[in-house]
């Protein structure tokens, strides 16, 4: 199926890690339908942009640690990738404390997004 | 128009299994299809098949009427029962036990994605 | 797009997040606990005011009657399960969980 | 056992009614604990006054109506009612709008409410 | 010291099930009691023993390890597992199913009553 | 009284409404996401840095290191659980879920 074929889905995170387990499973979404014909991309939003910071370390509490598999998806064919400024900027964040470089948008820009793609998968 | 339908939560804890299910009867009532509903994350505890609200909707049998009646594809995420002790002997009629998979085709075959959760 | 908050406004900043967002023009669904925002007389009165500046405000009925919510804010549209349907074949859906 | 002697507990209220279940699985704790030697309080506190306000229909969710059986609590056991004065007064409420007449209490109280019982527990 | 703990959310949606469980331990490793844990709501799934996360940590078998450990009064309310399809048939060792009454034995006979959820 | 808290100020009002409850001197525990008040340099830390001149503030050390959080406002006191412990042996607990 040609790359204009396939349908756009974006799976977006507003969840921290670790205290729900909606980034885990919204990380487990994009491992598994990037082997389907499915345009993936993944935005970042409100506590979302936590998913993906450095230097997290669950070891104690025996889960899987979450942000290390985000610069393994291109691998699983998702690709775009999408962080809200606003979020970044209430957190004191910047682009250095993230473990993947996304695209820094504006609400606007997110807006846009949201229409661009035949389906929002909420974690 | 084809609709598709995603669970993330458990019934009887939170709002969202319901207001799903309200939302796919509506979807058939007004003559549109369901091409599936898939049951993720705590959204696999709605196939219990032992689950028994005592005088109040049993939204176990809920599902399964819905399902019967018109013939719907109802997917319990195959992982996720995994980690939350669901399995096929534990699964009310209709729902089969299958991968994430599931929801791609589901979205893939769908002009919409809907989506109920915490 | 169709714009749908489940939290109440005094829980959650979700629907203030999803304000801010949205932009003129899309509508936004309130429907299980969103549906406190479209009380009339609360704190919150003024911002859904505001809002509805920018957008059509539905609240769900069944939700609003749950609750015993009846004197709403004025302008929100008081909507069934079956009009929801037709909104979201009208709009595709941002789930604002 | 005396009424001095009762350990005093307190549930505290801070959902609303149908989006979560906690007002509901709250209430069938007073309804069973009042039988047993608990001195039993309910506080109203934030979303938590909506647990209590009149005519709630929840008929098309087909779930029990919460509010009705508060009224009825005296018979169980429970005693001790108080609501949030700013719970209320953010929601635009009064006590003419609740199934019962909490005692009105203000933030201090409601911290000072607190210390005096043995146990505090939140739905 | 006297503890008596209280769950109110399923394992692996919510981090309430992993806390209490560490809260559980901590006391019990600084030479305290508990009196009981009382799992109520979704709690109640933290006894399935079905659940199976694939390398990770069980949080039933965790349960159970500490229940034996330690000869704990594991209780998962009735009303809330009839509700949600749980029973003893599907209940780990070491958990029994009874009523909130058990819950307000513990408090009874505990110092501190510490909630965990969602 | 100890009072806990286990959200996001970002998700969630209950911080800033357990604040507005906790007479001066009682203890706020922040765990699970409740931890990420405690991160410096967010929108969020004036408003902490306000609450520890009334409160000790404390943060739970598996949660903060599981969140990569090490950057925390000056004067809030990372605990372990059996910290914990201690804490509710000389407090009674408000869980503010």
């Amino acid at each position: 199926m040609s790359a204009e074929a396939m349908k756009k889905v974006l799976v977006v995170m507003r969840h921290a890690p670790y205290g729900t387990f909606y980034a885990f499973e919204g990380l487990q979404t994009l491992l598994i339908m990037g082997a389907y014909e499915l345009d993936l991309g993944v935005a970042f939003v409100d506590d979302g942009v936590y998913v993906i910071t450095r230097n997290q370390n669950p070891k104690a509490l025996q889960v899987k640690q979450v942000a290390q598999t985000f610069p393994a998806l291109p691998d699983f064919e998702v690709h775009r990738f999408y962080v809200l400024e606003d979020s970044l900027k209430e957190r004191g964040l910047t682009l250095d404390d993230l473990v993947i470089q996304p695209q820094v948008i504006d609400r606007a820009a997110l807006a846009a997004l949201f229409e661009e793609h035949a389906a929002v998968l909420p974690f | 128009m084809r609709f598709s339908i995603l669970v993330l939560e458990s019934p009887y804890q939170r709002q969202a299994a319901d207001s799903a299910y309200r939302f796919a009867r509506a979807v058939l009532e007004k003559g549109h299809q369901i091409r599936g509903i898939f049951f993720y994350m705590n959204g696999v505890h709605n196939a219990n098949k032992y689950q028994k609200p005592p005088g109040e909707r049993n939204l176990g049998t809920l599902w399964t009427q819905l399902q019967q009646e018109h013939n719907l594809d109802f997917v319990a995420c195959i992982a996720a029962s995994t980690w939350r002790g669901m399995n096929e002997d534990l699964a009310l009629p209709g729902f089969r036990i299958a991968g994430l998979g599931q929801l791609a085709l589901m979205i893939q075959e769908s002009d919409r994605l809907v989506t109920f959760g915490g | 797009m169709l714009y749908t908050v489940n939290k109440s406004p005094f829980a959650s900043p979700n629907l203030e997040r999803c304000l801010q967002v949205a932009p003129a023009g899309s509508p936004i669904l309130l429907y299980e606990d969103g549906v406190y925002a479209a009380a009339a007389g609360t704190a919150f009165e003024e911002r859904l005011h505001a809002a509805l500046q920018a957008h059509p405000i539905y609240a769900l009925q069944s939700d609003l009657e749950a609750r015993g919510l009846s004197n709403l804010v004025e302008g929100v549209r008081v909507i069934t399960y079956e009009d929801f349907v037709d909104l979201v074949i009208e709009h595709n859906v941002v789930p604002w969980l």
